[in-house]
């Protein structure tokens, strides 16, 4: 069993490294928008695996469902504008790659050897919490020990639809 | 009470400070009202009597503002000197100070002020003369467009100096001494359209410079050995010094003092100053900037007593004072002759200031803290006056050099009459203020036992010889002789100033007067006695023989006399002497000032010769022959040539050099700014990849 | 119940985040910046859920971060799409690097 | 009190801009199109902001009453503080856009969205958690957003707000990156567990865990407050955005980045200071360097105050270092009274530039020419606020550097106030400049405006009057603001164990 949830595991992460891989490289915005919905489909897989399958169903509904449909539009208001990752671009953005490989190698290292085979127990004592009911843990510490919050969060989300009101309505249409 | 004296004091030392920052807020509007063009050549301050004394608005309320700060300043100075004086306070400390900024580890060095006999009576001096100067001012000034900067910089430096005599630690009293410096430089350069003015504020600041350089080297080694810096405290600190250190000390503070109090050899600075206008140098000279030296001195007294404790003795440590008195005897007398052969007017007062303050200073070196600053009240008065007055006359006369005034008595007759006063207040006419001074002076030496005292009283006696002789020549030269045939034009023109010309003059002259009759030792009042009780309570003055005092008269009387016979009655036998081979080069070598100035830009550039010459030796190799060629007919044609070249080449090259480089880099940082945001991004991003090795370094090799 | 080693997602993590960093420095449309921007945001995310699941203290506020994070990222993108729009409006294109008026002369 | 009141009560200064907020969105909506709304939305904000700061003086007394097991929010003194900055800072900026802004439709957008970025600050300032602080982050960030590219028909607000936005959205998720490395390292979000947790001497393993969450963290926060290397952005920014907004930026926005610096690093990561210390010593230096030699070939006097807010940026990180170094009090009260002043300052020298930019419609040193002549007051003004920013008695600057430099005397990183010392001096000749071109060159024929505007004449004598104020205060009230800064400091230690 457990050598099938980890080769699972494995797999949806590959593809999902892929996919966001697709974002960056493929040819149109459009298609980008497409695989970034793939990423992100994948990413709520991950947390399926790890146990929080509440956080699956927000990442589907709110980022896939929600955010992607501003992507579509501003790709749709905004133009196309062709893109080719070939050897040309790799020369051009020769220092970009290699800051990018340099970024990769050092973080997986510092994270591996400071976080790599973590508290096994730990692990084994929330997995096996989860299936108690976690979504019902989450959701009371959301509305008791957090729920000062959540009004911030909604300052914010305001802030954000005021600007984003002010700056794509045309002022002729006030 | 005491928070009375501390209040009076605060008003004495801030009243000019807000009279100035008034003026200085009203000199940038003017400055910027007038398109920046302040002054030029053509609007020179003497073309102004032709249009009558009619001062505009700006004038009348530029000088009202400054002359009612020094007022409001005098005035609280009299309610400080009356209630101190009133009160016994023999010898008490009065002071209000508090930590640097609050922060503890700073504590030993204190702000405040310092109100003791000695601060109140220099104060005294100080914001009265200032007073009678800012009132000459206003009218000498007139015309002049410079005329709001110059009282914002006059009430600045008259608040400076008040803070200074003020002080309550040496920390507070060297950042007054330096922004006193900075001042006289605004003040003797005023005139910043005059090449010679730049050149005179440059070379005061300079030499004064220089001076500074051993003060601070002093009081660092003295905070680093005693901790404090604090007047009240380093009394009982200096008692753990070793004599040695004492010594050094005292050397090098008074360092400070030969820069700053013009002595020999930094004194040559100070007739050059006479380019600023003629207010500055009388405030300057009577009771200023160079009386800070000998305030200093009196005020550090203790230090100096501290190395003279014990027998003398030149092989052992205790050499401070004689060091003092010995710089102050050769410099008395030297600056004496110096002025025996000038034609400036006002550089012989210069010169004569530098003469005088020496007196001061030999007094401090003989142990008489008393004797110099009684010296230094007498002098102050009747060198304020003698400057004013000779303002006043080449004010009228449009010339500097005596030899083209003459007989000019009839015509200015106020200001004859109050310089007449000062001369013979300077003369040491007997009975006058500055005999009796003077003769507190020679007596402490006579009595002192600093090693050659009795040369030291011999060069203090030729030196009132000469002084007695040097005043008679330019008081008859000025005043009785018949002018030369080309001259007479000039003279017939003069006249009196108006209001403000002739009555701070006579103001002074009266205050001379009045010193010289206070100053008469009856039984009942000795005002050396009573100033001593204040100032150095518990000792007593030695009982003087009758002798020096009237040793002393018949020398001035023998040099007035001379001079009358020289200059009036029988002027051929100096023409003849004039002539005589003998005389000619000693005359030549007065006048060049005896050289020092070569001697000391030679000293000065010695080092620089050194480097350019290296560089040269680098040069032949690299460079062409020409341009060697013309490095040496550059090097002989004098050492101030090389020092020029080296002041240009290298100084200035190090400072272009470093300004290249900080716009070099300035621009480079710039090519950062390509304007792409991916750029900028990538360098966040290689930001945090260093950042990143940063951490692996940290926890995998280290 | 054997579970994931924790291996798996910080690596998937480590890899969203510098595929994330590279797209910024290197895409020339705006939106695609974003999207790179949205991968960050992800991998943090992942970190976050990864870090709550094997909490020794069974501490769950890394749930909830990971929440509000998603919430966060939602109102940056609606921003920054209406920024984009604003900037198409005036400059007729989103390529970041003909975007340089403002640079120095 | 019962937890529901003290709650309210805590956040009544929130509430209120928010309240601000809401009635400036239901007036824009309803006399919107009105000429009057120019000035109601202004007056309306003022009062809001008033309200706010009369708040955040009657908050419950006993900062640690607030409910929740840790607390998320700690009202304290460092709050109190932040919080009087931010108002301040947004009170000069309203003051500043009542002109700036005045012919920009929907006006109410505006000044609720600078509500709505102060209210950030707050909650950044009273966070204890790393949920609320974030988010508070995030409030503050996206409202500047919006506020730079407020001016829609102006092509360069336009480009400096796609370009702070997308360094914003990378900076902010690095940060995010940071903080989840926390969250794995401490099993805790709030702030204060990385005390505990890190706290462990003699393991390697927690400190690479803070030093690692450090890599990030200072990336996020360097971008905010503009710290070398992450300055790129300030220059292109602040001249492309509208002055009002480039005020904003660097007062407002600034004093938010820095109580976000202040409440990771001398609070969360404390117990990991010898990591970071050299770090931000390195930072420190480089942004001092950087921004006063950049600032030396600037022609435009806005780029000019960029790289000088650059440069005290640098300055102010000598705090934090001299703090990790044991100077607590001192870097303390530098670091805030330096926050003050710069309002001061620097809202003075941009009001300024906008002024100017009125007049004659341009930022350069060609524009300034002869200013004195046109309009002294404002020149005068400018003058102070530039000697002022050099760091020349009596103006508030003068203390700001003289407590930060002292501090890193104290603290024993003296080499850290001699570079900043040399700097400031450098920093003269370009603060000299623009004098000297106001005072002693004459302005050029086409610039002969002598418009000036009263209401900004208002602003900058208050600015003005509180820079010297603020010296004279640090003169005399010492003992005071000692205090002030060791409760301050205090506060900040006390969650040390």
């Amino acid at each position: 069993m457990g050598w099938f949830l980890e080769a699972n595991f494995i797999l949806i992460g590959i593809i999902t490294i892929l996919m966001a891989f697709g974002t960056l490289s493929t040819k149109k915005v459009m298609r980008a928008a497409a695989f970034l919905l793939l990423t992100l489909v994948g990413v709520a897989l991950t947390y399926l695996f790890l146990g929080f399958e509440f956080l699956m169903g927000i990442q589907i509904t709110v980022y896939a469902g929600g955010i992607l449909i501003l992507f579509l539009f501003s790709v749709l208001l905004t133009g196309h504008e062709e893109f080719k990752m070939d050897l040309e671009f790799a020369k051009e953005n020769i220092v970009q790659i290699l800051i990018s490989i340099l970024l990769f190698f050092t973080l997986t290292a510092l994270m591996l050897s400071i976080y790599g085979n973590y508290q096994l127990t730990g692990n084994e004592l929330v997995l096996q919490a989860q299936t108690k009911g976690l979504t019902q843990d989450f959701s009371v510490a959301l509305f008791s020990h957090f729920n000062y919050v959540l009004p911030i969060l909604g300052v914010l989300l305001f802030s954000a639809m005021l600007g984003s009101v002010k700056l794509v309505l045309r002022e002729e249409e006030l | 009470m005491e928070s009375e004296i501390i209040y009076y004091a605060l008003g004495v030392v801030t009243s000019p400070f807000i009279g100035s920052l008034i003026l200085t807020i009203f000199a940038f509007i003017h400055y910027a009202k007038t398109h920046g063009h302040e002054e030029t050549e053509e609007n020179n301050h003497e073309e102004h009597e032709e249009h009558g004394l009619k001062y505009t608005p700006l004038e009348n309320f530029v000088s009202t503002i400054g002359i009612l700060s020094i007022f409001a300043s005098w005035v609280f100075m009299l309610l400080l000197a009356i209630k101190f004086f009133t009160t016994e306070h023999h010898g008490a400390f009065l002071t209000t100070s508090y930590d640097f900024f609050g922060f503890p580890v700073t504590q030993n060095i204190q702000v405040g002020l310092l109100v003791d006999a000695l601060s109140v009576y220099m104060g005294l001096i100080v914001t009265t003369l200032a007073l009678l100067i800012h009132m000459y001012a206003r009218e000498y000034m007139h015309g002049d467009k410079g005329y709001p900067r110059f009282f914002a910089t006059f009430n600045f430096f008259t608040g400076i100096m008040l803070s200074l005599v003020f002080s309550s630690s040496f920390f507070e009293l060297f950042i007054f001494w330096e922004l006193v410096g900075l001042s006289s430089y605004l003040l003797i350069g005023f005139w910043i359209f005059k090449p010679s003015a730049a050149h005179a504020a440059k070379k005061a600041f300079l030499y004064n410079k220089v001076g500074d350089v051993a003060l601070l080297s002093g009081f660092l080694i003295l905070y680093k050995l005693t901790g404090t810096l604090n007047f009240m405290e380093l009394p009982d600190k200096i008692h753990n010094l070793t004599p040695l250190q004492t010594a050094l000390i005292s050397v090098l503070i008074f360092g400070g003092v030969i820069g700053k109090s013009a002595q020999f050899p930094l004194y040559t600075w100070l007739a050059d100053a006479m380019e600023g206008p003629t207010p500055v140098s009388a405030i300057l000279h009577s009771s200023t900037m160079v009386k800070a030296g000998v305030y200093m001195v009196a005020r550090v007294f203790f230090l100096y007593w501290q190395a003279h404790e014990g027998e003398y003795n030149f092989a052992g440590d205790n050499w401070a004072l004689a060091v003092v008195a010995w710089v102050a005897a050769i410099t008395a007398l030297l600056a004496g002759l110096q002025a025996l052969v000038e034609n400036e007017i006002k550089r012989i007062l210069a010169y004569s200031t530098v003469s005088q303050i020496s007196y001061m200073v030999l007094a401090l070196g003989a142990g008489s803290k008393t004797a110099a600053m009684y010296h230094l009240l007498s002098h102050a008065t009747f060198k304020a006056l003698l400057f004013l007055t000779a303002g006043a006359v080449i004010h009228v006369v449009h010339t500097n050099n005596i030899w083209e005034m003459g007989n000019l008595r009839k015509k200015i007759p106020k200001t004859f009459t109050a310089m007449l006063i000062g001369a013979i207040g300077l003369s040491g006419f007997p009975g006058i203020s500055g005999f009796w001074s003077k003769d507190a002076v020679l007596a402490t030496v006579y009595y002192s036992d600093v090693p050659g005292n009795k040369i030291l009283f011999t060069l203090g006696v030729v030196t009132a010889f000469i002084t007695a002789l040097y005043t008679t020549r330019f008081i008859i030269v000025v005043f009785f002789r018949e002018p030369t045939p080309e001259n007479i034009e000039r003279v017939e023109h003069a006249h009196d100033g108006g209001f403000f010309l002739t009555i701070p003059p006579l103001i002074m002259a009266a205050l001379v007067i009045l010193e010289s009759l206070t100053f008469i030792p009856t039984p009942i009042f000795k005002f050396e006695e009573w100033l001593m009780e204040w100032l150095e309570p518990g000792v007593h003055a030695h009982e003087v023989a009758l002798t020096l005092p009237i040793l002393s008269a018949i020398v001035v009387l023998l040099g007035i006399g001379t001079g009358i016979y020289l200059y009036y009655y029988n002027y051929n036998i100096l023409a003849s002497l004039n002539q005589n081979k003998v005389i000619i080069p000693i005359r030549e070598f007065i006048a060049q000032r005896y050289y020092i100035d070569k001697v000391l830009y030679w000293i000065a550039n010695v080092p620089a010769m050194i480097v350019s010459r290296l560089l040269q030796d680098i040069d032949i190799k690299i460079i062409d022959r020409t341009i060697i060629d013309t490095w040496i007919v550059k090097g002989s044609l004098g050492l101030a040539k090389i020092s020029d070249v080296f002041d240009q080449g290298i100084i200035d090259g190090i400072v272009n050099g470093v300004w290249m480089i900080a716009l070099t880099l300035g621009r480079a940082f710039r090519k950062l700014q390509t304007g792409i945001v991916s750029n900028y991004a990538s360098i966040f991003a290689a930001a945090l990849v260093i950042f990143l090795g940063y951490v692996n370094f940290l926890i995998f090799i280290k | 119940m054997t579970a994931i080693p924790i291996e798996y997602p910080l690596i998937l993590s480590s890899a969203l985040f510098s595929l994330g960093v590279f797209g910024v420095i290197t895409q020339k449309n705006a939106v695609r910046i974003l999207i790179a921007i949205e991968l960050i945001i992800n991998a943090a995310n992942i970190n976050f859920v990864t870090f709550a699941s094997y909490n020794p203290n069974a501490d769950i506020s890394g749930w909830v971060f990971a929440l509000f994070i998603i919430a966060v990222a939602a109102g940056e993108a609606a921003i920054g799409l209406a920024i984009f729009i604003n900037v198409f409006r005036n400059f007729g294109e989103i390529n970041v690097k003909h975007l340089f008026t403002l640079r120095e002369v | 009190m019962s937890e529901f009141q003290i709650v309210i009560q805590s956040f009544l200064p929130v509430y209120t801009l928010l309240f601000g907020a809401v009635i400036l969105l239901i007036l824009d909506w309803t006399i919107g199109k009105k000429p009057v709304h120019k000035h109601i939305m202004p007056s309306i904000s003022i009062i809001t902001l008033i309200v706010a700061g009369y708040m955040v003086f009657i908050r419950p007394k006993d900062p640690s009453s607030f409910p929740g097991n840790p607390p998320l929010f700690y009202f304290g003194e460092f709050y109190a503080y932040f919080s009087l900055l931010a108002i301040t800072a947004a009170f000069v900026i309203v003051l500043s856009a009542w002109k700036d802004m005045e012919l920009e439709l929907s006006l109410g957008v505006f000044y609720a969205l600078l509500l709505i970025a102060t209210a950030g600050i707050l909650i950044i300032a009273g966070a204890m958690n790393f949920i609320p602080l974030y988010v508070g982050f995030e409030v503050l960030s996206i409202s500047t957003y919006a506020m730079i590219g407020f001016k829609k028909k102006s092509r360069a607000a336009a480009e400096a707000s796609i370009k702070y936005f997308l360094l914003g959205a990378l900076a902010s998720g690095i940060l995010l990156f940071g903080i989840s490395l926390f969250y794995g390292a401490t099993h805790s979000l709030q702030l204060t567990s990385a005390v505990n947790v890190l706290n462990v001497i003699g393991t390697t393993k927690p400190n690479a865990y803070g030093l690692f969450v450090m890599a990030l963290l200072v990336v996020g926060v360097g971008f905010k407050i503009a710290a070398v290397p992450f300055h790129v952005w300030v220059p292109d920014v602040y001249k492309g955005s509208s002055l009002s907004v480039t005020n904003f930026l660097a007062i407002g926005s600034k004093a938010g980045g820095f109580a976000f610096v202040f409440k990771i690093f001398l609070l969360s990561l404390i117990t990991i200071k010898s990591g970071w210390a050299p770090v931000w010593a390195v930072l420190a230096i480089l942004t001092m360097i950087v921004g006063n030699l950049a600032a030396l070939p600037q022609v435009s006097v806005t780029r000019i105050l960029a790289y000088s807010s650059i440069a005290h940026v640098g300055y102010i990180l000598i705090a934090l270092v001299s703090y990790a170094h044991g100077a607590t009090e001192m870097a303390t009260i530098g670091a805030l009274y330096h926050l003050m002043a710069n309002i001061f300052m620097k809202g003075t020298a941009f009001t300024v530039v906008l002024i100017v930019v009125y007049q004659t419609g341009g930022d350069t040193l060609e524009h300034f020419k002869g200013l004195s002549k046109r309009d002294p007051l404002t020149t005068f003004f400018m003058t102070i606020a530039l000697l002022s920013l050099a760091g020349i008695p009596p103006f508030a600057g003068f203390f700001g550097k003289f407590f930060l430099f002292y501090s890193a005397v104290l603290s024993g990183d003296t080499y850290l106030a001699i570079i900043a010392i040399m700097m400031s001096a450098v920093s003269v000749f370009y603060y000299a400049r623009i004098i000297y071109v106001m005072y002693f060159q004459e302005p050029s024929e086409a610039n002969t405006e002598t418009k000036t505007y009263p209401r900004f004449f208002i602003l900058l004598f208050a600015l003005t009057i509180g820079n010297i104020a603020l010296f004279f205060g640090a003169l005399f009230l010492t003992p005071q603001l000692v205090e002030f800064g060791s409760k301050v400091a205090q506060e900040l230690a006390q969650f040390i164990i």
